[in-house]
């Protein structure tokens, strides 16, 4: 009876091998790259083409919510979508309500080149941390400058030439929102509900999911969907990133989870079709 | 970013390197003290950050307002430090009100906010006719309409799941289930992409890869 | 109607006539009206929870997730309802010797916590038991998690309570829960954190169920009225999507129009 | 006297500014200055509770550490660290007003504190993994359609799907953007009713479990 008691342990294997053999998948395609062609979809079109409508002068926030842990998933599409707004000549402003604030603004930075041709102040602004949650963001519609009385260094925003006519969600063309939890959630109901302000989304994976509704709903413009999404906007603006690179690794682990799954079917069909349950 | 040459980025970058795997010890071999270390070391330092990020918002948002002679932020700073009644056993009570105003401003927002995105807005858009004329247009209209009509029954609290109620009760849970799939395997995508984020990262520390 | 801001007076409508729906049951349930609540598996399950930790001899971890704190709008409720649950959980445990070991990762429901285990330590005639180290408090969500972790194999709880709002580490430690063969109950209202509760929990409540469970195992008539008063409002709003489906089918938006004022 | 503002007017105070954000909303296109205020309120009383966590959690490690229970050396090192964290991010705050112009502090901050972050977060993809081979099986009708939906959506996502057969993105396109609406629609709008009736039961006092009371049996 060994075949079965094969077909047995197929259904149980240690979750440590598992582990390893998942920590090993991913590793390898970051030595060897594999490079698969990606198709973009329409979320994400949806993103890019709103974003091509911006005119010169308009402001765009950017909120950047979520830590260096999603740096992977959300950074790529952002850097994508940062340029083709400091391109279209569009004002950005910059926000976060996460305590890694300032490593993402210098990730960000570093990602995008074009911030070299512009001038701080007049062509982006660099507000910083602010903390509250749904709150907070249903003030800084009301009134940005009671949120950030000036930018993260100290500058008070009526001393900031682009910041002049900017009070609140009002001044603001649209909102990208990028992020690993509820924060588009509150730019939707604060801004969107209460202002009309366009909100874009720049999310993790699985916000996919919960967010597919508010784009089908219209509620959203546009949304890129995790590196997969980064990985798309790089395509659509033609320099592909570490998104790209990083869609080998995604590969490999989907095979790992797609093989994982088809052995614990098959050892519980054959397990069933013995007489077992 | 570049590979640091210097002490003060070199010893970071080999402690998170260090860190990794003492974290994935647990995971890939079991809970060891090097697990234990990185868990307090982690606990310790991120209590001390979250108390400095709260001391930078409490004198950003209420301090210096007050400072500049904004009375009105007496309020919230009593009621704050109103929650340190919980210390005292006599006054523990006092600690309700600044609770009061949290769970108010949180039951309020929350009940408004729902209206809208979560009922009227998901109704709307279950209702609205496909702009396309293709079968298969039609078919996800009738597909979404019912299948939401169907789920909603299987949260029905007062009923029991049998007789006329057993049909859309089961399909409603067809649904959820197909709902709850398509969640769970679009969420490995983000959960790999950050673990490959890692792996890549164990391999830049090591040199295998450039950083 | 200039009175209500445009746009918002559907909503504005709809929040009326469920309060007075709501408020109209609770009233015929005290008035004696007869009100038979679904048995949840989840609630059911908390008798077997803590039974199994008292013939164990082993602990019980409850936690009402690290989402957000009481005045966010999403997250504050559920972790408000997680802590009714809890008090009836603690109170069995009470009952049977069981230690219940609270990971508490947000600030401001400290107090509630604390008072709510004092309340049912109270109210089972044993206040001096109560035990402040019951309480584990870590600042953010990957230290409490990493806490969490090093918990369950150390102390190995018989059952694992993971009700409230959630975020990404319900995965890990419904899995991590299930290595170490706990019993599990896991409950939320974040449709994000859903398909994993499901995966690791021997039972779950499922969104509206979160809020509803404390009122399902309550006696209480104003409780129950609110459940068959949420029930009716779900009839209508069934009866207006199958409407507008119609409608829908002909290409008539009126009622879209309507719902949109 | 003293035992109405102990229930009866906390009560009172919750419902009030309920009524507010309801006012606010409903009749107000812009928040009003009360609104505002009692947002900003409810930021400024969650950050000054961080010190409570802090106290509580010193409290609980120094005892602890005070009877030698096991592991009391982890404790000590947490405290320890704790405290040097926090001395540094002070003394940095107190020069220039950004903690982080510390070295020390940036150095903690920049690496053990960022990097476990992430770390912990990336732990996700193992345990995914793991729960996607458990539960991924085909029991019956239920998993069954869990795993079709979820396997299409699998191959959607890895570019690789469309290499084994081109028509994968296109089914498992639907899914993603229409098969699973109804479902999360569902989980919204119900979610959205329990938690307008719990409200109403909280705010009527009916809800059980704060404001020092607690909910179960006799």
């Amino acid at each position: 009876m060994s075949g079965e008691s094969i077909l047995v342990k197929l259904q149980k294997i240690d979750r440590r091998y598992l582990y390893w053999i998942l920590f090993i998948g991913l590793a390898i395609p970051f030595i060897r790259p594999i490079g698969l062609p990606i198709a973009v979809t329409p979320s994400t079109l949806s993103l890019y083409n709103e974003l091509k409508t911006l005119q010169p002068g308009d402001v765009v926030l950017l909120n950047e919510a979520f830590g260096v842990g999603g740096i992977p998933e959300c950074m790529p599409a952002t850097a994508a979508s940062t340029k083709i707004i400091l391109r279209q000549g569009a004002k950005l402003i910059f926000v976060s309500p996460y305590v890694d604030y300032q490593i993402l603004w210098a990730r960000l930075q570093e990602l995008v080149p074009d911030f070299a041709q512009k001038e701080y102040g007049k062509d982006y602004v660099f507000l910083g941390f602010y903390a509250g949650l749904e709150a907070a963001v249903a003030q800084l519609g009301a009134n940005i400058r009671t949120v950030f009385p000036t930018d993260a260094y100290g500058t008070p925003l009526d001393q900031i030439e682009m910041m002049k006519n900017v009070n609140s969600a009002r001044d603001i063309r649209l909102v990208l929102s990028g992020d690993t939890g509820d924060w588009c959630d509150y730019y939707i109901r604060q801004w969107h509900t209460n202002y009309g302000t366009p909100v874009g989304e720049i999310g993790i994976a699985m916000l996919g999911s919960s967010y597919m509704p508010h784009y089908r709903a219209g509620v959203l413009f546009g949304m890129s969907v995790g590196s997969r999404g980064g990985a798309e906007m790089e395509k659509l603006i033609g320099e592909p990133g570490s998104a790209t690179v990083t869609m080998d690794s995604i590969n490999v682990s989907h095979l790992l989870v797609i093989a994982a799954v088809i052995l614990a079917n098959i050892g519980m069909l054959s397990a069933r079709g013995k007489g077992g349950k | 970013m570049a590979y640091p040459t210097d002490l003060f980025g070199l010893s970071g970058l080999w402690f998170q390197w260090l860190l990794l795997l003492m974290v994935y010890s647990y995971v890939l071999y079991k809970e060891t003290p090097a697990y234990r270390f990185a868990e307090h070391l982690y606990i310790g330092i991120t209590m001390a950050i979250s108390l400095m990020v709260a001391i930078g918002n409490v004198t950003r948002i209420a301090i210096r307002p007050l400072m500049a002679g904004e009375v009105i932020y007496v309020i919230p700073l009593i009621l704050g430090f109103a929650m340190y009644a919980l210390l005292i056993s006599e006054y523990r009570w006092v600690s309700r009100y600044p609770i009061a105003i949290l769970v108010g401003a949180g039951f309020g927002l929350g009940m408004r906010g729902v209206l809208i995105p979560n009922l009227l807005s998901q109704v709307i858009s279950t209702i609205r006719p496909p702009t396309g004329n293709a079968p298969i247009d039609w078919f996800t209209f009738v597909y979404v309409a019912i299948g939401t009509i169907c789920a909603i029954t299987y949260f029905l609290l007062t009923y029991e799941h049998t007789g006329a109620l057993s049909y859309p009760t089961r399909i409603g849970r067809w649904i959820i289930m197909i709902g709850l799939g398509v969640y769970f395997a679009n969420t490995v995508l983000f959960r790999m992409s950050m673990l490959a984020g890692r792996a890549q990262f164990f391999l830049q520390v090591l040199k295998i890869i450039p950083m | 109607m200039a009175v209500i801001v445009a746009g918002r007076l559907m909503a504005f409508v709809l929040m009326v006539v469920a309060f007075a729906l709501f408020y109209l049951f609770m009233y015929l349930g005290k008035g004696g009206m007869k009100i038979k609540v679904r048995t949840l598996p989840a609630m059911a399950a908390i008798p077997e929870a803590v039974g199994r930790a008292a013939e164990m001899g082993k602990p019980i971890y409850y936690t009402p997730g690290i989402a957000g704190n009481l005045n966010d709008p999403t997250q504050g409720p559920q972790v408000l309802a997680s802590i009714s649950i809890m008090g009836y959980i603690l109170r069995e445990c009470i009952k049977s010797g069981v230690r219940l070991d609270a990971f508490v990762p947000i600030q401001d429901a400290l107090p509630l916590v604390e008072e709510t285990m004092r309340m049912a330590f109270l109210a089972e005639g044993k206040p001096d038991e109560f035990d402040l180290d019951m309480i584990h408090f870590q600042s953010e969500q990957s230290p409490y998690l990493s806490a969490t972790l090093g918990y369950f194999q150390r102390q190995r709880p018989a059952s694992n309570i993971l009700i409230g709002g959630f975020y990404y580490e319900s995965v890990i430690m419904g899995e991590a829960g299930n290595a170490i063969g706990a019993f599990q109950i896991g409950g939320t209202a974040n449709t994000h954190q859903m398909p994993f509760m499901v995966a690791t929990c021997d039972y779950m409540l499922l969104s509206e169920e979160l809020y509803a469970a404390g009122a399902t195992i309550s006696e209480d008539p104003h409780m129950l009225g609110s459940i068959k008063g949420e029930d009716i409002i779900k009839f209508a709003f069934l009866a207006l999507i199958a409407v507008g489906f119609l409608l829908g089918l002909g290409r008539i938006t009126s009622l879209i129009d309507i719902l949109r004022m | 006297m003293s035992s109405i503002f102990q229930r009866q007017v906390v009560y009172l105070v919750t419902a009030i500014i309920v009524a507010i954000m309801f006012i606010d909303f409903f009749f107000f296109e812009t928040s009003t200055w009360i609104g505002e205020q009692v947002q900003t309120w409810g930021m400024v009383i969650y950050n000054i509770a961080m010190g409570l966590g802090a106290i509580r959690m010193m409290m609980s490690h120094g005892k602890v550490i005070q009877r030698r229970s096991t592991n009391w050396q982890y404790s000590g090192m947490l405290v320890g660290l704790f405290a040097l964290t926090l001395i540094t991010g002070l003394v940095g705050y107190a020069s220039t007003g950004d903690p982080q112009s510390n070295s020390l502090y940036d150095w903690i901050f920049s690496n053990p504190y960022v990097s476990l972050d992430a770390t912990f977060y990336a732990m996700t993809g193992f345990y995914i993994f793991s729960a996607a081979y458990r539960a991924f099986r085909a029991r019956n009708i239920d998993a069954a359609l869990l795993l079709m939906a979820g396997c299409i959506v699998l191959l959607t996502n890895a570019p690789i799907g469309e290499v084994i057969w081109n028509q994968i993105p296109i089914v498992g396109r639907w899914f993603l953007d229409y098969g699973q609406v109804p479902a999360m629609r569902t989980f919204m709008m119900v979610g959205a009713f329990g938690l307008l009736a719990y409200g109403l039961r909280a705010l009527l006092g009916r809800e059980k479990g704060y404001y020092g009371e607690v909910a179960g049996g006799k």
